[in-house]
């Protein structure tokens, strides 16, 4: 009877924290949401920043940032992934693979002003690659790899050893047991690595202020050639991402409207990474189907 | 034609009793010369010499840390990345641990199904075709083929020849097992090692696998880890007994169960052991 | 198989072939050449529409404007790694840099005033009370006659231009008091706003109807008063650049000084033009009339 | 099936496509790793040979660097010797971690236990995707809700300026929260389905389960998490930047402004010359951040091996 009642006030509480933490969640989002949706609208998503006028858009700023993210996954996930198979796979359990995984967590808890430093000192002045969207991605790169690389190590990790031995046993080497019949199998676990790692790079302003930039000089978005400096896609050009324009109206924005852009463009960040998620869990519940079966 | 290796005082029991298997229709496809496994310093397995016949099934018996297990995934070296093996292991006449011998090929030769099902996170038509692919095997005809006879000899082709491509992790664990060992046989391997294939299993399904086994041997030569000694007495010619890491007692199974020469085996066949 | 690798054979050219045609067909945009400034944020939003305006202006040219704060921009120009370092300070003030390879060009005059949260009841102060406020010898706002309520002081972070401003010609030359310290001066003005007791400094540009710019020594700040030195703290926005500029950083420090950003971004971005200035003053805080013309 | 041993073993020998695949393969990943330990020597290399140069070239006292509670490296102190006592930050990154690890853990882990044990649907329908939902958020937002938010509200509950470490700790609960929770959830998916079911069939009941059985089981993985979490949390800039006030004081109370290690080295790294004292003192911050870093790795560790052996 004692432990009954013990029982269900335990539940109970249980219940509670988790509603708390849900609806500590939810005001945050809803706060963001409610407080920047008015400003949102076509045009605002869609128009240049002004420097000091109001009516400034975040829509280059909005280019910029999954053009970022883009490039810098794809530079990104086969370094982390090909790290990650060798660490979990390959490397002996020794002191030398503690210390190497031991450094990349390190790395890891830096603060990314110290990598977009240190970015900025490389890539920017050494490699003379200048503020451009490259060193940006190299620094997210540089920021997001030890995050990757744990992630999908641990991902490895769900799969029994079971089906190793499995592949093995039927003559396969270890590479083509895990691109075969681990990786397939882990993608839905490291899928949600990857999305959660991206939404981090996605709203990364620290590592970019030096190295992509903070400005984001008109484009012309019927150019599509890389080449030209005001082509969208050129890997070259200075670019401000949503949240380091966030950080950047926060801190100096003169425009009058500046709060609203700012709470605007954290709507519309907070949307995107929505979105983001919701696509990636849908793929990758596609992929994990296509892969599984026939 | 038996050779006795009894190493015994008359009037007392041997310490061991090891005799050779094989006759004219199944010669020895598989014996392990001298051989010693080590997890690190521990030696887990020592005077492990066995001869393996063709188209025989042969059981290894004893109990749990007795060494069967190491032997038998010594055998096809699966046990390369944890433990060192020492010794030989022939295999027609090859000795396959060898530095330089390709792992890969071997155990295409000599195929292994283990002890819980692990059939791979694909549809059960991919879980015994992608293997085939990754040989070279690609035309479709082809491979409906293989798949079919593999699941056949299985004794799986009548439950899932509709639904091939559903995932293999649906299916229940009999049959799982069964696909793991269509899987192993698609290969076309020589040798089969069985790593306790029933111990997850009910007893029906423990019987459905003991009659495919009966069935593949005709085709393959057989070695099976097993905890479950009627199951040993049921389906094998021969029987080794294993225990403390060293090989007691090897002899035709009937022998083994019904005239067991070394004390320790006695023991354990008569469910004294301990 | 086959025919797998034949597909990707034929993606592999298309891709080559749609990257030789884009490298063939690219407009040749920089041909003027680009440059890079970097450095002070609050000067950045000038220094960035005055290059697009003169990109517009001069087709084929780019002029790249980063931020990253007034110790990176001069660091760099120091360096010669970019070509223009924005800075709120004099180079010879900012530690641990060589001034002398430095060419000063200033671009703008920029007011400084303290500000205090509205509830604070302050509206003027003398320089011996804001002395007192940011020294810490007074912790109330009682004691310099405003309402009975703890003085929380805000500084700009350590190496700011403002705060080095502010402290040379504001409090005298002292050391404000080691207390919360912002890197923004919207951080600064926000903070300002929302807590009661505050008071910090920011440039004339921020001051909004939120927070309560301060008088001192009975003179308001206004840009009259800057015009004339009436209201001291004041100073410089500087583009420096490593030895005499050349070549496109020439002209474009030239149109930035020119009276037409001098006229219009300047003014509009709250800035004086120091061509408007009736004193000029030096690194050591000397200040001269110009042409004799003002008292 | 004739084939003479010879002819065997020389099939045996040749190196078939699996072996070639498998050199090719381990080839690529070590390289991919190589490129990683590359990254991250290099920025660990970086940041000490420029914190170093605090002590080695401006010849900074490590004791008074450690143990000095004056942040002001612009200015010297009596004897001449500038000031950088770097004590108050350490002290006020330590506060707010643990802090924060201290309000977050029993969320955390009362959520990792809602989502696994008690409604394992739910919670994969809707906690986990806001968990991760809310790792995206940037941290410039986190830090602005701080500040519009939790600043103005801890200043009407506890007076004074609202910045400080409570604010702090705020800040820090909520977005150090999913990466504790979903590691806590972790740790409780691997304890074995069967230990459940073992208590359960003892007739305890689904409390006593989960607080004596999957709990206890889980504790080295519920405490990396807890630990991960305060790494993170340790290492947090922007967000707790803005609303802790940045005051290089000993924080003397909760509510007092104070700063923390991040908050100093963001704050000033950019208002600094390269190479300058003032500079090379932000370094050795962040160097001290990175030793601590490791010192949390190690004790992950640590609680890692101890959990293995029991």
């Amino acid at each position: 009877m004692n432990s009954k009642v013990q029982n269900k006030i335990a539940i109970g509480v249980l219940y509670g924290i988790a509603g708390l933490v849900v609806l500590i969640l939810l005001a945050l989002v809803g706060y963001i949401l409610v407080s920047g949706l008015p400003k949102v609208s076509w045009h605002f998503l869609t128009t240049p920043a002004k420097a000091f006028l109001k009516g400034g858009g975040i829509g280059i700023q909005l280019f910029n940032s999954f053009y970022l993210l883009i490039l810098a996954m794809l530079i990104s996930f086969p370094i982390a992934l090909g790290a990650a198979i060798y660490l979990y796979e390959y490397a002996k359990d020794n002191w030398v693979t503690n210390l190497v995984r031991t450094a990349i967590e390190i790395l890891s808890s830096l603060p990314s002003v110290v990598v977009g430093l240190f970015g900025f000192l490389f890539f920017v002045v050494k490699l003379r690659l200048g503020f451009s969207i490259l060193s940006g991605a190299f620094a997210l790169t540089f920021f997001n790899l030890p995050l990757l690389t744990r992630s999908i190590e641990d991902s490895l990790h769900t799969i029994d050893d079971k089906q190793r031995e499995g592949g093995l046993a039927l003559g396969l080497s270890r590479w083509e047991t895990v691109t075969r019949v681990i990786l397939p199998a882990a993608v839905p676990s490291i899928l949600t690595g990857v999305i959660l790692s991206a939404g981090r790079v996605f709203g990364e302003a620290a590592a970019l202020i030096y190295t992509a930039g903070q400005s984001a000089p008109a484009l012309n978005f019927m150019d599509w050639n890389p080449f030209n400096i005001s082509s969208p896609l050129n890997p070259m050009r200075p670019a401000e991402t949503l949240a380091v324009h966030i950080w950047k109206i926060n801190s100096e924005g003169i425009m009058p409207d500046a709060k609203a852009i700012s709470s605007g463009s954290s709507a519309v960040l907070v949307i995107a990474i929505l979105l983001f998620n919701l696509a990636a869990r849908y793929l990758g519940k596609r992929l994990y189907k296509r892969l599984t079966s026939a | 034609m038996f050779m006795s290796s009894d190493i015994a005082t008359p009037g007392t029991t041997p310490e061991r009793h090891i005799v050779q298997p094989g006759d004219a229709q199944h010669p020895i496809v598989l014996s392990t010369e001298d051989l010693h496994v080590f997890y690190g310093d521990k030696e887990a397995l020592s005077e492990g010499d066995l001869k393996f016949a063709r188209n025989q099934i042969t059981a290894l018996i004893g109990a749990s840390g007795s060494g069967k297990s190491t032997f038998l995934r010594s055998l096809n070296r699966m046990n390369d990345r944890i433990a060192t093996v020492k010794g030989r292991i022939m295999y027609r006449g090859v000795d396959i641990n060898q530095p330089d011998i390709d792992v890969y090929e071997m155990r295409r030769r000599i195929g292994m199904v283990f002890q819980r099902p692990n059939p791979f996170a694909k549809s059960i038509y991919d879980n015994i075709a992608f293997a085939l692919r990754l040989r070279g095997i690609t035309a479709k005809n082809k491979l409906d083929e293989i798949v079919e006879t593999s699941l056949r000899q299985a004794a799986l082709w009548d439950q899932v020849k509709d639904e091939l491509d559903k995932s293999a992790l649906a299916l229940s664990g009999g049959q799982a097992q069964r696909l793991c060992i269509a899987r192993a046989i698609a290969v076309k391997p020589d040798v089969l090692l069985l790593d306790e294939p029933a111990s997850a299993l009910d007893p029906v399904s423990t019987s459905q696998l003991e009659d495919t086994l009966l069935k593949l041997k005709q085709h393959y030569t057989i070695i099976i880890v097993t905890h479950n000694m009627q199951q040993a007495a049921r389906i094998s010619e021969y029987t080794a007994f294993f225990n403390q890491g060293r090989v007691l007692e090897y002899d035709t199974t009937s022998q083994i169960f019904t005239n067991p020469q070394v004390q320790v085996t006695s023991d354990y066949v008569s469910g004294n052991f301990g | 198989m086959t025919k797998r690798r034949w597909l990707q054979g034929l993606l592999l050219t298309i891709l080559v072939a749609l990257g030789i045609f884009a490298y063939q067909t690219r407009q040749v945009s920089q041909a003027g050449g680009s440059i890079t400034a970097v450095g002070s944020t609050a000067l950045q939003p000038l220094v960035e529409a005055a290059g697009e305006q003169y990109t517009a202006d001069h087709l084929g040219t780019f002029i790249n404007v980063q931020g990253g704060g007034t110790g990176t921009g001069l660091s760099q120009i120091q360096e010669g790694a970019v070509q223009i370092g924005d800075s709120d300070l004099f180079a010879a003030e900012q530690k641990g840099i060589r001034a002398k390879g430095l060419v000063d060009h200033r671009v703008a005059v920029v007011g400084i005033t303290p500000i205090v949260n509205r509830k604070n009841g302050i509206t003027h102060l003398t320089t011996k009370q804001l002395t007192a406020v940011f020294t810490g010898q007074v912790t109330n706002w009682k004691q310099v006659g405003g309402k009975n309520l703890p003085i929380v002081l805000i500084n700009r972070a350590q190496g700011s231009g403002t705060r080095a401003t502010f402290e040379q010609f504001g409090i005298a030359g002292h050391q404000a008091k080691t207390a919360q310290e912002q890197d923004s001066s919207g951080m600064v003005r926000q903070i300002v706003q929302t807590t009661p007791g505050a008071i910090s400094y920011v440039a004339f540009s921020y001051v909004t109807k939120a927070v309560q710019a301060v008088s001192l020594n009975g003179v308001a700040p206004t840009e009259a008063n800057v015009l004339d030195n009436h209201w001291k703290i004041w100073s410089y926005e500087h583009l420096y650049t490593k030895g005499q500029p050349t070549g496109l950083t020439k002209d474009f420090i030239a149109y930035v000084q020119s009276p037409t950003i001098q006229k219009t971004l300047v003014r509009q971005l709250g800035y004086l033009s120091p061509s408007q200035m009736h004193v000029t003053r030096d690194v050591n805080g000397q200040v001269t009339p110009i042409g004799g013309t003002h008292s | 099936m004739t084939k003479s041993p010879e002819q065997l073993e020389q099939e045996l020998k040749r190196r078939s496509k699996a072996a070639k695949l498998e050199i090719w393969g381990r080839v690529v990943s070590f390289s991919a790793l190589i490129l990683i330990v590359a990254v991250v020597v290099a920025i660990i290399g970086f940041v000490a040979s420029k914190g170093l140069a605090t002590f080695t070239t401006n010849h900074v006292n490590l004791w008074d660097f450690l143990s000095g509670k004056n942040w002001n490296p612009s200015l010297t102190d009596a004897h001449g010797k500038p000031e950088v006592g770097a004590l108050s930050m350490i002290v006020g990154s330590f506060l707010i971690t643990v802090l924060s690890a201290i309000v977050a853990t029993p969320f955390a882990i009362g959520t990792a236990v809602f989502m696994n044990e008690i409604s394992p649907n739910r919670g994969a329908k809707i906690l986990q995707p806001v968990t991760e939902l809310l790792v995206g958020i940037p941290s410039v937002v986190y830090g602005f809700i701080g500040l519009s938010v939790v600043v103005p509200f801890t200043r009407s509950v506890f007076g004074g300026s609202g910045f400080g470490i409570l604010s702090g700790t705020c800040v820090l609960f909520v977005m150090i929260l999913p990466t504790v929770t979903s590691m806590s959830a972790d740790a409780l998916r691997a304890v074995p389905r069967y230990y459940r079911e073992a208590s359960l069939a003892l007739g305890a009941t689904q409390w006593q389960t989960i607080y004596k059985v999957v709990l206890r089981a889980a504790t080295p993985g519920l405490m990396t998490a807890v630990v991960f979490g305060m790494a993170r949390a340790f290492g947090e800039a922007l967000a707790v930047q803005m609303v802790i006030g940045n005051a290089a004081l000993m924080p003397q109370s909760l509510v007092d402004p104070a700063a923390t290690l991040t908050s100093v080295l963001t704050t000033g790294i950019g208002n600094t010359v390269m190479g300058s004292l003032q500079n090379n003192a932000l370094w050795s911050l962040a160097l001290v951040l990175l030793l601590m870093s490791l010192v949390f790795n190690l004790i992950i560790r640590l609680i890692g091996r101890k959990g293995r052996l029991q």
